[in-house]
């Protein structure tokens, strides 16, 4: 096994849907891979297929054309080297902080005591220390993400797997979130794959963005984003950041507005009622 | 601050008002009853005085034999809603999981739902004899269908996302049962059980009054037709009480952790 | 010598523990409707002086609200007998197939009788026209006695459903039905206290003082396998019977205790409603008159053949 | 083809539904036939199918059937009287609300119909006592359930009222009723079922009626197959119930 070659490699992905309207091709021939220690942003406007490619990269749908290997074995159902992270609300409101946390650990059959303890650290790691026994109803949405970051990073995967985790929660917390995530991945030299629709984020983060086409998806561009390490969110004042921004809008905004005409001609055959 | 302030304030002032509502409304109840009963506008001997309603009530509380028949009720009444309860969760799991299995079979219990039970005593005795098991029988087929209902139904409402952290986590089937199903669905398994509760024990009395020697719904019945009311409207509160206390213990079990507000 | 009586009466209390012990192989499970009538109270007062223990025989009672409830245990075999069901229900039973046999009667005549409030005006059968009279349901034995009634003393009355006593007195004193029915000692408080006024007897029909309206049944494989157990429980009865009607205050105690009523009223409950004949259990009478009526209430599309009616009456143990 | 292929996947739980209860009616049977089930018991499923035609015409099965649906439909129509104005009530007043809450979410568990000697008395042996027991057993999920819909009414939709400057009649009439309608039908509904088995219970208990006093009636003069087959009519008047208001619910909330 080669230290220096990729640990994700995603070949020729094609997935399609049964609908009522026939058969949807939600994403074409999308492939791409991931190396260790590596920060990956997939972006698109909605409707791009980004959830469904993280589903399929995470072994929860099946029904797909092509390849997905994580460290040269083929993904079939959830891996343990990927840990996902998911966009909805998703901790357990009835276990707390560090129950939640613990989770992974207690699946896997890990003594109490000792998860405990390791889970203890993956509560501070995100910044929650203090809050262990508090529910999740307790806390606010940035909080209960990064619980759920947490609980992932806790089952210590070689490859961390998020979408849009801060999609519901308000700009500046995203940003002071971003930070957060920053300063793991620093720590951790965390193998990450980060979907979202969301350029500032995706740049302030990343080292390489995939741009995706609006429906079908397939890999429009990839940019390498040059911005010095170790980063924190005041990058987004620089320069060389606005240009980044600026040049993946101008890639996104065609994509965006095919996707806003597809809704507003559906809604208008279904007559939806508001 | 003012949040917490409020809330350790505010039930000792909400308290005392709703407690004495709560008694005037039961000093209403009661006067109106005994206003009724003095009245004689219905037939005295069916609306008795609450002097002699007390009377009866003490005299069966002091009745040492009176607790061996609630105790023969219970008991009947706790195997029904365990054997009943358990049927009811794991068809409800499988009705729940399933799509195909829910959609043949969830109509069935539908229909069969809000048959009423009692119809079905004469074959429960021909099936079950004479004994409990037949009082039994009737307390399990009346707390099946509303557990297994909202079993199903809660399973369906089970939030998604958390069935995709549990299987991201390679939880494996018991796991995901035990640790996600089941807790995630508290709610409306305790609601189905305290419905369930409610018709298991009008299951088991009524099948007491129409054959047993043994049993609170055996004294019901047996002072009933000897025209012996104060007593059968004691029996009624007592069991009327322990139905109450019961459900609002069952309700406390449910009502555990607060909820996050979407 | 004292050590040694006393050893002796240890050994006799252990002999007659055992017997006991042996005596409760033959068990026998009975179903009794009619809870408090003295007619069906039988086994419970007979119990009392150990008449049934003495044949060798430990039955237990379970208790029904009356009619289907006493017989289906019996059809099913969860129980050897059935005591005080309707012979009508019995003979349906029987004509379907069902494993059934009559071993004896359970009451003929009946003690059932019918009142009207004090204050009405009512004051015998002959007052009734276009009034309303009690019956308990359709098909039952109280029904047959009010249409009794209105055939045999020309009433204009109109037969009403009431259900069981209770409901039917709440019935009668709340003026939903003129005329109520009641079987004793149900009734006769009220009466005491000039709350109701008895205008007729059950008896006062001569087709019911001839007829066998309750019966004692016997799931037949357990007749069969066991006739001898039957036969013994039945001569246990007919003894107590006996009993019930000798000269002994223990039963008129034990009765009154049994239905929770005063002394004198069980005694009056005896004396007054039923007589001995009432209770024997030797003998179906009227048994032509019931098949007519049981093809009337639909309980048989067609009266039973003489060879149905021998099998289906085993008279046990040894009629006097 | 995929219409095909949608049409099978439509059809095919009532088809596994329908077949497994063939299935075991006719096992029933073979068990029956065998021996290994008691045939005084259980009736043989032909017996029972034969039975209908007889019990229709000689028991006046149509006439019960509307009694028994009448009274329960009747019950129907007090509980959504009576338990909405009881609902909006105890939500108005919100001490009241607090000191009867639980009482009335107990009272749902309580076994009200023992309570049917005291319905004899003041109703007498009549329809309106299994409307009244009907009515009163079947009380408790439609207040309840008023009350949570009304309690459950968003925030922004009450402000959006005030922000028109509504009265309180037209708050109530134009926003909360509005908003807490599905939920009250989920009340409405659970209490019809709830007045159908006191109903049907009732008159089984105290042999007089409709349907229930059939059951007790066959089963009196060990009719079994008739017995059951008049089981099987309580269990069409309970699917009965159960379309028509799934009928009026979608009527009612044709958006979702």
């Amino acid at each position: 096994m080669k230290p220096a070659g990729p640990i994700l490699v995603v070949e020729d992905i094609v997935k399609r849907f049964d609908t009522p309207d026939g058969a949807l091709t939600a994403i074409d021939r999308v492939s791409f891979d991931v190396a260790p220690g590596e920060f990956l942003a997939v972006i698109g406007p909605s409707g791009c297929g980004k959830s469904t490619l993280f589903n399929v990269i995470g072994g929860l749908i099946d029904g797909y054309q092509g390849r997905v290997s994580v460290a040269g074995e083929t993904v079939r159902g959830p891996h343990a080297a990927l840990g996902m992270v998911f966009q909805e609300e998703s901790t357990f409101p009835w276990r707390t902080v560090i129950e939640n946390v613990a989770f992974p650990l207690e699946i896997a059959g890990v003594a109490k005591a000792e998860r405990i303890e390791r889970a203890r650290h993956f509560v501070a790691l995100v910044g929650l220390a203090g809050f262990e026994r508090r529910y999740p109803a307790e806390l606010s949405g940035g909080m209960r993400q990064r619980v759920s970051m947490a609980r992932t990073l806790a089952s210590e995967p070689k490859i961390l797997l998020m979408d849009e985790p801060f999609a519901a929660l308000d700009e500046q917390t995203r940003l002071l979130l971003g930070d957060k995530v920053l300063q793991i991945q620093q720590e951790l030299k965390q193998t990450t794959l980060l979907i979202t629709h969301n350029i500032t984020e995706a740049v302030q983060l990343s080292d390489r963005i995939l741009v995706m086409t609006y429906r079908p998806g397939r890999v429009k561009r990839v940019v390498s984003i040059d911005l010095p390490r170790p980063r924190t969110s005041e990058i987004v004042s620089s320069d060389a950041f606005g240009h980044y921004v600026a040049q993946i809008w101008s890639d996104l905004r065609e994509e965006a507005t095919r996707g806003m005409q597809d809704a507003e001609a559906h809604s208008r055959r279904e007559r939806a009622t508001p | 601050m003012a949040e917490t302030g409020r809330l350790t304030r505010a039930p000792a002032l909400v308290a005392n008002p709703v407690m004495l509502l709560r008694v005037g409304l039961i000093a209403a109840v009661l006067a109106l009853w005994q206003t009724v009963s003095v009245s004689g506008l219905l037939f005295r001997d069916v609306v008795p005085s609450l002097g002699a309603i007390a009377g009866a009530l003490a005299r069966l509380l002091v009745d040492p034999g009176f607790f061996g028949h609630l105790g023969t009720s219970a008991l009947e009444i706790a195997v029904a809603l365990v054997i009943g309860g358990l049927s009811g969760l794991i068809v409800g799991l499988a009705l729940g999981a399933n799509r195909l299995l829910g959609k043949a079979f969830e109509p069935y219990l539908y229909y069969l739902g809000p048959t009423p039970k009692i119809i079905f005593f004469p074959i429960m005795i021909m099936w079950f004899g004479v004994g409990p098991g037949s009082k039994v029988a009737m307390g399990v087929i009346s707390c099946f269908f509303p557990i297994a209902l909202s079993t199903a139904a809660g399973m369906r409402q089970i939030d998604r996302v958390l069935i995709r952290v549990g299987r991201s986590f390679r939880a494996a089937t018991w796991q995901m049962v035990s640790k996600i199903y089941l807790p995630a669905m508290r709610e409306p398994i305790v609601n189905g059980v305290r419905l369930g509760f409610g018709v298991a024990v009008i299951g088991t009395l009524l099948a007491e009054t129409k054959l047993s020697n043994r049993g609170v719904g055996f004294l019901v019945i047996n002072s009933y037709s000897t025209f012996d009311m104060p007593r059968m409207y004691a029996l009624l509160i007592i069991v009327f009480m322990i139905a109450i206390g019961v459900n609002a213990l069952v309700g406390r079990l449910g009502a555990g952790r607060p909820h996050i507000k979407s | 010598m004292g050590r040694l009586r006393a050893l002796a009466g240890m050994a006799a209390v252990a002999v007659f523990l055992s017997t006991g012990a042996a005596a409760a192989a033959d068990a026998l499970k009975v179903t009794i409707g009619q809870r408090g009538n003295w007619d069906s109270a039988v086994v419970h007062l007979g119990s009392k002086p150990g008449i049934f223990r003495k044949h060798g025989l430990d039955v237990e009672s379970i208790y029904t609200s009356g009619r289907g409830e006493t017989l289906q245990p019996v059809i099913a075999g969860s129980v050897d007998l059935g005591i005080a069901v309707g012979t009508l229900g019995a003979i349906a039973a029987y004509s379907r197939g069902a494993p059934v046999r009559i071993v004896g009667a359970q009451a003929t005549g009946a003690a059932d009788y019918w009142y009207a409030k004090a204050t009405s005006p009512i004051r015998s059968l002959k007052d009734t026209d276009g009034k309303t009279i009690a019956f308990s349901t359709n098909g039952s034995s109280t029904h047959s006695v009010v249409l009794a009634f209105i055939k045999e003393f020309g009433l204009a009355a109109k037969p009403t459903a009431t259900g069981n006593p209770s409901s039917t007195l709440t019935a009668v004193m709340t003026d939903q039905v003129d005329v109520g029915w009641a079987s004793p000692p149900f009734g006769l408080k009220e009466m005491s206290e000039g709350k109701i006024r008895l205008i007729a007897r059950a008896t006062d029909a001569s087709l019911v003082r001839g007829r066998t309206i309750r019966v004692i049944v016997a799931h037949a494989p357990a007749l069969a396998q066991r006739a001898d157990t039957i036969s013994r429980f039945m001569q246990a009865y007919r003894e107590s019977i006996d009993y019930m009607y000798g000269d002994g205050p223990q039963v008129i105690k034990d009765y009154a205790e049994f239905v929770g009523v005063p002394e004198p009223l069980a005694r009056r409950v005896r004396d007054e409603f039923f007589p001995k004949s009432l209770l024997w259990p030797d003998e179906i009478k009227g048994l032509d008159s019931l098949m007519e009526e049981a093809v009337a209430f639909k309980f048989v599309n067609a009266p039973l053949t003489e060879q149905q009616t021998k099998e289906f009456i085993q008279i046990s143990g040894t009629p006097r | 083809m995929n219409g095909a292929r949608r049409l099978a996947a439509k059809l095919a739980p009532p088809v596994l539904g329908l077949t497994t209860l063939v299935l075991a009616i006719i096992l029933i049977q073979i068990l029956i036939e065998a021996g290994r089930i008691n045939r005084f018991v259980v009736p043989l499923p032909t017996q029972i199918a034969a039975s209908f035609g007889r019990v229709i015409a000689e028991e006046n099965v149509l006439g019960r059937f509307l009694l028994t649906a009448g009274e329960a439909l009747a019950a129907g129509v007090l509980l959504t009287v009576v338990g909405i104005g009881l609902g909006v009530l105890l939500y108005r007043f919100r001490l009241l609300r607090l000191a009867c809450e639980t009482w009335v979410a107990a009272l749902a568990s309580a076994p009200l119909v023992l309570m049917y000697p005291l319905f004899l008395v003041i109703f007498g042996r009549s329809a309106l006592t299994m409307v009244m027991i009907g009515f009163v057993a079947a009380l408790p999920p439609v207040i309840l359930k008023t009350i949570e819909g009304l309690a459950g009414t968003r925030r922004v939709l009450i402000d959006v009222g005030r922000s028109f400057k509504l009265t309180q009649a037209q708050q109530f009439w134009k926003i909360l009723f509005p908003a807490a309608l599905p939920s009250m039908f989920v009340g409405i509904r659970l209490g019809l079922i709830f007045a159908l088995i006191n109903v049907v219970g009732v008159e089984f208990l105290i042999n007089f009626g409709g349907l229930g006093q059939l059951i007790n009636e066959l089963a009196e003069r060990y009719d079994l197959p008739g017995t059951y087959a008049a089981i099987c009519f309580v269990v069409l008047v309970s699917v009965c119930f159960f379309a028509v208001t799934g009928w009026i619910e979608r009527w009612l909330r044709p958006a979702d």
